[in-house]
């Protein structure tokens, strides 16, 4: 277990570092896709931290195994009888199931939200003939101060 | 005493399943919509769903006023193992409120859509209207923490496309889409995460599991980490200031119908979700959800009533005016939840729901009378042009000022005393400063509506259909009777109000 | 799918590394300098994040992350990024500074909360102690299906799955009604240029004549094994999806829409989040909750059906007949919208192009 | 419903909300006799019923429960009357002389802001005042911003801005004070003096001090005056005439009921007497000289508040219901020539007289009284401020400041105002006489300050303390020492202007150097010796373009702010709102866990 208090810390800071890296992607960059992308990173690091949690030392993944069968045998012969006894079901250790459903549905609402996403930068490319995002904050500034200008 | 007490609206067998029908009915008519041939069929289709929604809402609100909170195991299994749909007070209060929105513009969306986009998007456009409005319905029933995460996404990624597709008549509409998307879904994914943090510490997803397991492990920095992210993300779902950047740009280029219901509706359900996650599921660890609740939103809400009113007053373009005023009244909104009391947490109910009435009713006459310059001088006597709908919008207009004898002025008038007898006196300045800056606006709007003659060549003013009228109408309607006699909403919001602080005394 | 041969502990060292790694191409994308790096980059990662997932016991993630995060998303950017400029001009460092610090100041508010966090392959944490545990026990008791991800995602939660459901199709209707305005009928679609000059080969056509059916039918497998193993319905709908883009690039887009018009995949991703509210509707009926899959069957009828080849000894055909109806409720949505989003993204690059040419 | 029974109902509301009632009538009237109907009808109305009070409006007993409060909407008493007599005349005078405009929308604006003024001087609680209160400044605003200008709207904005700021004051200032009190009702929370509730506020409770903020900004107490030159002169011509009637005089009546005998009012009217004269007198445009001068009479009016004794505050009433008068009739003189020539500045105009002689006539007459001319209105009711700051105790230096002010009067309004308009050299403008409506409202306000002047027995008898002012009516007024003291002032003012203009000192065309400035002073108040004039002058030249910049950049700094192209809303922070979001959450969280740990 001491390797695991080691790990630990390493891999959430993983996970919160991708979060931020993310972020800062997403808030910063000038290409519109880019962004995109940073955001996809930043939805993906939120499944590294719930997947983190689902993990079991030792475990399985949680497709119910027979406990005599080959397999179960196999997993079972590296760990010891007591933390199976008092962590298995069954006779086998399973990693927890629960984060890997809600993960999959953020995985789809990623890949959702990426769909949409691009759908209007596509749209914003045909009218705007950019996906700069300075370039279009420049674009909407002036059409702003010609209006002004109009009513002067 | 609860104005739905004693009545009936359904078969036991019906009320039963209202909970489900409730989010199923909307979802089936948005499928139905997507299938249907003519954009009549999907308009009848979206009107079917959301009144069948309205009026499982209603029987819920009959059965929880008879027999208190009702709860619903999704698929036969048990909370914490099933999803729970969970409806008491406070949700029934937002249920209502979701559904009549929903209705209204259901009822007016044929007519506008027909004013801003061609006839082959209708059907589609109604299709990704119900997916919203079964996403924001789904929020307010669920009691399972993802599960409302994945509602907000249901009720976030078609508002985006819709929102996009007012680039027919105003460009600014795709990078306002944009915007919204990234925002929206940074504020969903800071929620996620903050969800995951509290599964961290509890084990469970379902809503009142968690609080009651959160009350155990009281000082936990996993678990106030995860109400901040919670906090965050919905805050920028429902534009606290600072995080409102998205909102006018959405509100202003968006089609009519879409800004109509999401002004109604929207933000006020990410309230819905601070309140439920802040003073219900962290009703354990008070003093992370009091501290958050005075030391994060109680300054922001106040900074917002003042400074969006006044961004409001130098505004030119009438949408961009009533959405920094939306922000406003966000603002004097989580004045009131914050303010620590039952009285001072109805008021600020009573307020949203009216609010939402006034603003739907603002929007859908914009939308009707075919508005298309998006300057408030493109206004300029429309009274005479389209003498109804310009009427119900006026008195929509005096209810955001908060003139008496409207639903408007009985709203701020309650929040201020609230506020004045927890003696949080700088709250009822910072809304008093904000109300009156708003009557600036407001009677900006007014006089260019009623008395200004000159206007802008090319800026053409019809009266509304006799469908958006009825809906308008309606809510105009309602807003000036709650003014008169609030007692039956304001009943709801009490009995709404004193659900949630009983759960955390 | 475990690492059989090493010790639990290595295990997780591994899973370490791996990680590593996929922070490491984060780190990369942060410095890359043009869309298709960063795109390239996207999909590095998804495979990464996949092999990432395999080692922490999440096999169906994986598949999905693969299919979802290596394929067709790496395909729509692919699409959508297609003439765009391809060099990123980086911020003024004065815009910079203000998110740096945001997001540094984020992370390491997030680095102190660590410490109460669950220790990482803790059997005693929290959420691995708690409900996570609850579904291993009790599946083969309520659902008989030995997938307990799939049977968490098709029945305890089914309705999350519903919703995430809706959201592909929600993303699917806002794709249409963004993109959807030209790519209404087959003659009105634009010929495509991604793969036209190799239209004519026979080796592509003989191969892609072969295969189409091929993936058809390991998607319908995937579908079908979701309750014994990874896979299930929306990693079966991605793989449908593939076959159909196969075809369209192959064949040209014009070709897949006449054999698939717009219509009837707008129809068909509709008429699957259809039949999932069915079976729950049809739940209702029977008596049971929404969605409640026991209530399908009468107990009678159930009765007369062979029993489930699993230990315990339960029937559930009720279960299996329900999760098996909404996988495939699923799948039809899934692939109808990627096939959807694909007609749009690619009708819309030929059409720009033709514009630019002209 | 009887007849007796409507007649009963009709007392019994307060009479400014009948006039704010008959204000739609004014937005649909047709043709000229509906419209003077609609316009002179109301506070005519508002005059009938305020004269007949039920028994229980009198006594201050018409409380009413109003969600939860205890209100009191209408009360009241010897010093609600003459200032709503004020009101009801400046209501009607301004409708007779805006009759020519065809603006509904002003008639309507004016018609609510009159109504406003008047229910606000009867309402018996602080709330129903409040309201009032905020009334009068959005009608007023809207009276601005009617004027369509191109000045007007930025001009309105500010306006609206310290109106908005006064009334946020005065909400905050009322709630605490009603919550610190345990009531809104004025008589539960004054006292009486004399038989009359004045002096109600309590000064040490902290609400009260936000209160007389509020009133400050209102009355244009120094440093918060800027709003009066800012907005009167951007009005219409009847605006003007409007808005000088009723926005200053309430806060007076505020200031009378609520803080009578505050020393403090003293020095501040005092102040305020006299630092307006010298902007004044080198002002070119008439309209803001006449501003200015507004500043000047609301000081007396405010010093005799603070001294505070029944005299004192007769005055204050007395002056503040003449004030209304004369100064009514000396904008609707300018009004006139305004809407004549196009321009009332000193330097376009002269030689009007030739064809504008009635107008010529009655400025000299309202000129004549705003300079206490004795058998004029100011001479009246000025005279009771004088003797009764004469009278009070350690109050010499004020006294003298009040008189070198009144010097100071005469030379800008009482000579400067008509001389420069319509004799001085002939600027060859013939502009047509004033339309007959106008003339007439003129002729009216002209004939009130002669009556006033020439016989104020009746108009003493409105007063607050009648016995006091019969009184003094009796022993004082038309004393050979008052009358001296004013003649001789009038004498060195007339005198130092003719040979100023004589020896060419005085020219109008270039009004930045005016010497009679210095010339005064030094008559009035030694101490400013000549060396210090030029400087003297410059500081003050550039105070009033600092006031002037000062706004200008506050108005244009908020639009860089709120703006929708400015900073708050400009695509870059549109951005930050996600990056805010992201520094919240990393605020947020590392305070509650190092909190925490």
């Amino acid at each position: 277990m001491t390797l695991a208090l080691v790990l630990t810390p390493y891999v959430y800071g993983l996970g919160f570092f991708m979060m931020a890296a993310g972020l800062l992607i997403a808030l910063t960059s000038r290409h519109l896709i880019k962004r995109l992308i940073g955001l996809g990173v930043f939805q993906t690091s939120a499944g590294v931290f719930y997947i983190l949690l689902s993990k079991v030392s030792g475990g399985t993944a949680a497709i119910r195994l027979e406990a005599d069968s080959p397999a179960a045998e196999a997993l079972a012969s590296r760990l010891d009888a007591a933390y199976i006894a008092a962590h298995g079901v069954d006779g086998v250790v399973y990693s927890n199931p629960l984060p890997h459903v809600l993960i999959l549905t953020a995985i789809v609402v990623g890949a959702a939200t990426l769909a949409v996403g691009l759908a209007i930068i596509v749209r914003i490319r045909e009218t705007y003939g950019t996906v700069d995002f300075e370039e279009i904050s420049a674009l909407e500034a002036r059409a702003l101060r010609d209006v002004r200008e109009d009513e002067a | 005493m609860s104005p739905f007490a004693g009545a009936q609206f359904a078969s036991p067998e019906v009320i039963q399943h209202a909970p489900a029908l409730l989010i199923a009915a909307p979802l089936t008519a948005a499928c139905v919509a997507a299938l249907s041939p003519s954009a009549r069929w999907a308009w009848f289709a979206s009107l079917g769903g959301a009144l069948v929604s309205l009026w499982m809402a209603l029987c819920l609100a009959a059965e929880v006023a008879r027999s208190g909170a009702v709860s619903y195991a999704v698929g036969g299994f048990a909370p914490p193992l099933g999803i729970e749909l969970r409806l008491d007070d406070l949700s029934v209060f937002f249920c209502l409120l979701v559904s009549v929105m929903g209705v209204a513009t259901s009822i007016a969306s044929a007519s506008l859509l027909r004013l801003e986009l061609p006839e082959r998007d209708h059907s589609l456009m109604q299709a990704g209207f119900m997916l919203a409005f079964t996403g924001l319905l789904g929020l307010t029933a669920t009691g399972d923490a993802f599960n409302a995460f994945v509602f907000l996404e249901v009720s976030s990624i078609g508002t985006y496309a819709l929102v996009a597709m007012g680039a027919s008549q105003d460009r600014r509409a795709l990078t306002a889409a944009f915007q919204y998307l990234v925002m929206g879904t940074i504020g969903a994914t800071l929620f996620v995460i903050g969800v995951g943090l509290l599964y961290a510490v509890t084990g469970t997803l379902n809503m009142a599991d968690m609080a009651e397991r959160l009350a155990a492990s009281s000082s936990d920095t996993a678990a106030i980490a995860g109400l901040a992210l919670i906090t965050v993300g919905l805050a920028l779902k429902a534009a606290m200031f600072p995080l409102h950047a998205w909102l006018p740009g959405a509100y202003s280029a968006g089609p009519t119908m879409v800004v109509a219901f999401l002004a109604g509706t929207a933000t006020k359900v990410s309230v819905y979700l601070l309140i439920r996650f802040l003073m219900d599921v962290a009703g354990g660890l008070e003093s992370a959800g009091e501290g958050l609740l005075t030391w994060l939103i109680a300054p922001m809400a106040g900074i917002a009533a003042i400074v969006a009113s006044v961004q409001a007053v130098f505004q030119t373009e009438t949408r961009r005016i009533l959405a920094y005023s939306s922000i406003a009244q966000i603002g004097y909104v989580l004045l009131g939840v914050t303010s620590g009391s039952v009285a001072g947490l109805t008021a600020a109910l009573f307020l949203l729901f009216t609010h939402a009435m006034i603003k739907t009713v603002i929007f859908l006459s914009l939308g009707a009378i075919d508005h298309r310059g998006s300057r408030l001088e493109t206004l300029a006597g429309a009274g005479r042009e389209a003498p109804w709908t310009i009427a119900a919008l006026a008195l929509a207009i005096l209810g955001l000022a908060g003139a008496p004898f409207t639903a408007g002025f009985l709203a701020k008038w309650r929040l201020l005393g609230a506020l004045a007898d927890d003696g949080r006196i700088w709250a009822v300045v910072a809304i008093a400063a904000s109300s009156l800056t708003a009557l600036v606006y407001c009677g900006r709007i007014l006089e260019t509506v009623l008395f200004r003659t000159r206007r802008p060549a090319g800026a053409t003013i019809s009266e509304a259909s006799p469908a958006a009228l009825a809906a308008i109408w309606f809510l105009a309607a309602s807003s000036v009777w709650y003014g008169v006699d609030a007692s039956a909403l304001y009943d709801l919001a009490r009995q709404a109000a004193a659900s949630v602080m009983g759960a955390s005394p | 799918m475990s690492l059989l041969l090493a010790s639990p502990e290595l295990e997780l060292v591994f899973s370490a590394l791996l990680l590593t790694l996929v922070a490491g191409l984060v780190v990369a994308l942060l410095a890359a300098r043009s869309v298709l790096t960063c795109i390239l980059l996207m999909s590095a990662f998804s495979l990464t994040m996949a092999l990432w997932l395999m080692t922490m016991d999440a096999p169906d993630v994986a598949f999905t992350e693969a299919s979802v995060g290596a394929g067709v998303s790496t395909m729509i950017l692919l699409g959508a990024a297609l003439s765009s400029t391809d060099v990123i001009p980086s911020l003024r460092p004065g815009r910079l500074w203000f998110p740096a610090v945001a997001c540094l100041a984020a992370f390491i508010g997030m680095a102190l909360i660590v410490p109460d966090l669950p220790v990482f392959g803790d059997p005693g944490s929290p959420p691995s102690a708690y409900v996570g545990r609850l579904y291993l026990e009790q599946t083969p008791h309520d659902i008989g299906a030995p997938n307990v991800v799939t049977a968490v995602l098709a029945s305890y939660r089914g309705f999350d799955t519903l919703g995430e459901t809706t959201v592909i199709f929600a993303a699917g209707v806002g794709v249409l009604l963004l993109l959807g305005g030209q790519v209404r009928s087959p003659d009105a679609a634009p010929e495509d240029v991604s793969l036209r000059a190799s239209a004519g080969s026979p080796v592509l056509s003989v191969a892609a004549r072969l295969l189409i059916p091929i993936i058809c039918l390991y998607a319908f497998y995937v579908l079908a094994h979701g309750e014994f193993g990874a896979g299930g319905g929306f990693q079966a709908g991605v793989i449908l999806a593939a076959a159909l883009i196969l075809h369209a690039l192959v064949f040209g887009v014009r070709e897949t829409m006449k054999a698939l018009p717009v219509g009837v995949v707008r129809a068909c991703a509709a008429l699957g989040v259809l039949g999932y509210a069915a079976v729950g509707f049809l739940a209702i009926l029977n008596g049971g909750r929404f969605l409640d899959y026991d209530a399908l069957l009468s107990p009678v009828f159930e009765a007369g059906l062979p029993s489930s080849h699993l230990a315990g000894g339960h029937h559930h055909w009720g279960q299996r007949i329900g999760i098996l109806a909404i996988e495939t409720g699923v799948m039809l949505a899934v692939a109808s919208t990627m096939t959807a989003i694909f007609y749009a993204f690619t009708g819309r690059v030929s059409r720009s192009d033709a514009a630019g040419a002209s | 419903m009887s007849t007796e029974q409507l007649l009963a109902f009709v007392l019994s509301l307060n009479p400014g909300f009948w006039v704010i009632a008959c204000a739609p009538f004014a937005l649909l009237a047709q043709g000229g006799f509906q419209r003077s109907l609609a316009l002179i009808g109301p506070p005519i109305l508002a005059l009938l019923i305020m004269l007949y009070p039920p028994a229980e409006v009198s006594s201050g007993t018409a409380v009413l429960g109003f969600l939860g409060l205890e209100i009191s909407l209408y009360r009241t008493d010897s010093l609600s009357l003459i200032f709503a007599l004020g009101f009801v005349l400046a209501a009607v005078l301004g409708g007779i002389y805006s009759l020519h405009r065809r603006d509904r929308l002003q008639d309507a604006a004016g018609l609510v802001y009159a109504g406003a003024a008047i229910a606000a001087v009867f309402a018996g609680d602080l709330v129903t005042l409040a309201v009032c209160w905020e009334l009068t400044a959005l009608a007023s605003s809207l009276l601005v911003f009617a004027s369509g200008g191109r000045d007007s709207l930025p001009a309105g904005m500010r306006y609206l801005m310290m109106q908005i700021l006064s009334g946020v004051l005065l909400i905050s200032g009322v709630a605490m004070t009603g919550l610190a009190e345990g009531s809104f009702i004025l008589s539960e929370i004054g006292r009486l003096q004399d038989g009359v509730l004045v002096g109600v506020f309590d000064l040490d409770a902290p609400g009260t001090l936000l209160i007389l903020a509020a009133v400050g900004i209102k009355a244009g107490f120094p440093l918060a005056h800027t709003w009066l030159q800012d907005a009167y002169p951007n009005t219409t011509e009847t605006g003007a005439v409007v808005m000088s009637a009723y926005t200053t005089t309430l806060a007076v009546y505020v200031l009378a009921r609520g803080f009578a005998g505050l020393d403090a009012l003293i020095w501040i009217g005092a102040v305020m007497t006299i630092y307006p004269i010298f902007f004044a007198v080198i002002e070119n445009d008439l309209r803001k000289v006449l501003a200015f001068s507004t500043n000047n009479q609301i000081g007396f009016m405010v010093c005799a508040v603070g001294v505070g004794t029944p005299l004192a505050l007769n005055g204050a009433a007395a002056h503040a219901v003449a004030h209304i008068v004369f100064k009514g009739l000396l904008f609707m003189a300018m009004g006139a020539v305004w809407m004549r020539t196009g321009s009332t500045r000193a330097t376009d105009l002269g030689g009007l007289h030739r064809t504008m002689p009635f107008t010529a006539l009655f400025c000299l007459i309202g000129a004549a009284s705003i300079s206490a001319l004795p058998l004029l209105s100011g001479f009246a009711s000025k005279s009771m401020i004088m003797s009764s700051v004469h009278s009070g105790e350690g109050l010499m230096l004020v006294w003298l400041m009040l008189l070198f002010a009144s010097a100071g009067v005469l030379e800008h309004s009482g000579i400067k105002i008509p001389y420069f308009a319509f004799f001085s050299h002939d600027s060859g403008r013939r502009p047509e006489e004033a339309p007959f409506n106008m003339l007439l409202a003129m002729g009216l306000s002209a004939g009130l300050c002669l009556s006033i002047g020439m016989s104020p027995a009746w108009f003493y008898e409105l007063l607050p303390y009648r016995d006091v002012a019969r009184e003094y009516l009796v022993q004082d007024l038309f004393t050979l020492e008052h009358i001296l003291t004013q003649l001789q002032l009038l004498a060195f003012a007339v005198l130092a202007f003719l040979l100023l203009k004589r020896a060419g000192l005085y020219p109008p065309e270039a009004p930045g150097i005016i010497l009679d400035v210095d010339w005064v002073w030094r008559r009035g108040w030694p101490l400013a010796a000549g060396p210090v004039r030029a400087p003297l002058l410059g500081v003050l030249r550039s105070v009033a373009a600092a006031g002037r910049d000062v706004l200008g950049r506050v108005g244009a700094m908020m639009a860089e702010v709120f703006s929708p192209a400015g900073a708050l809303a400009s695509r870059a922070s549109a951005v930050s709102g996600a990056v805010w979001a992201v520094a919240l959450l990393a605020i947020v969280v590392i305070i509650s866990v190092v909190s925490l740990t």
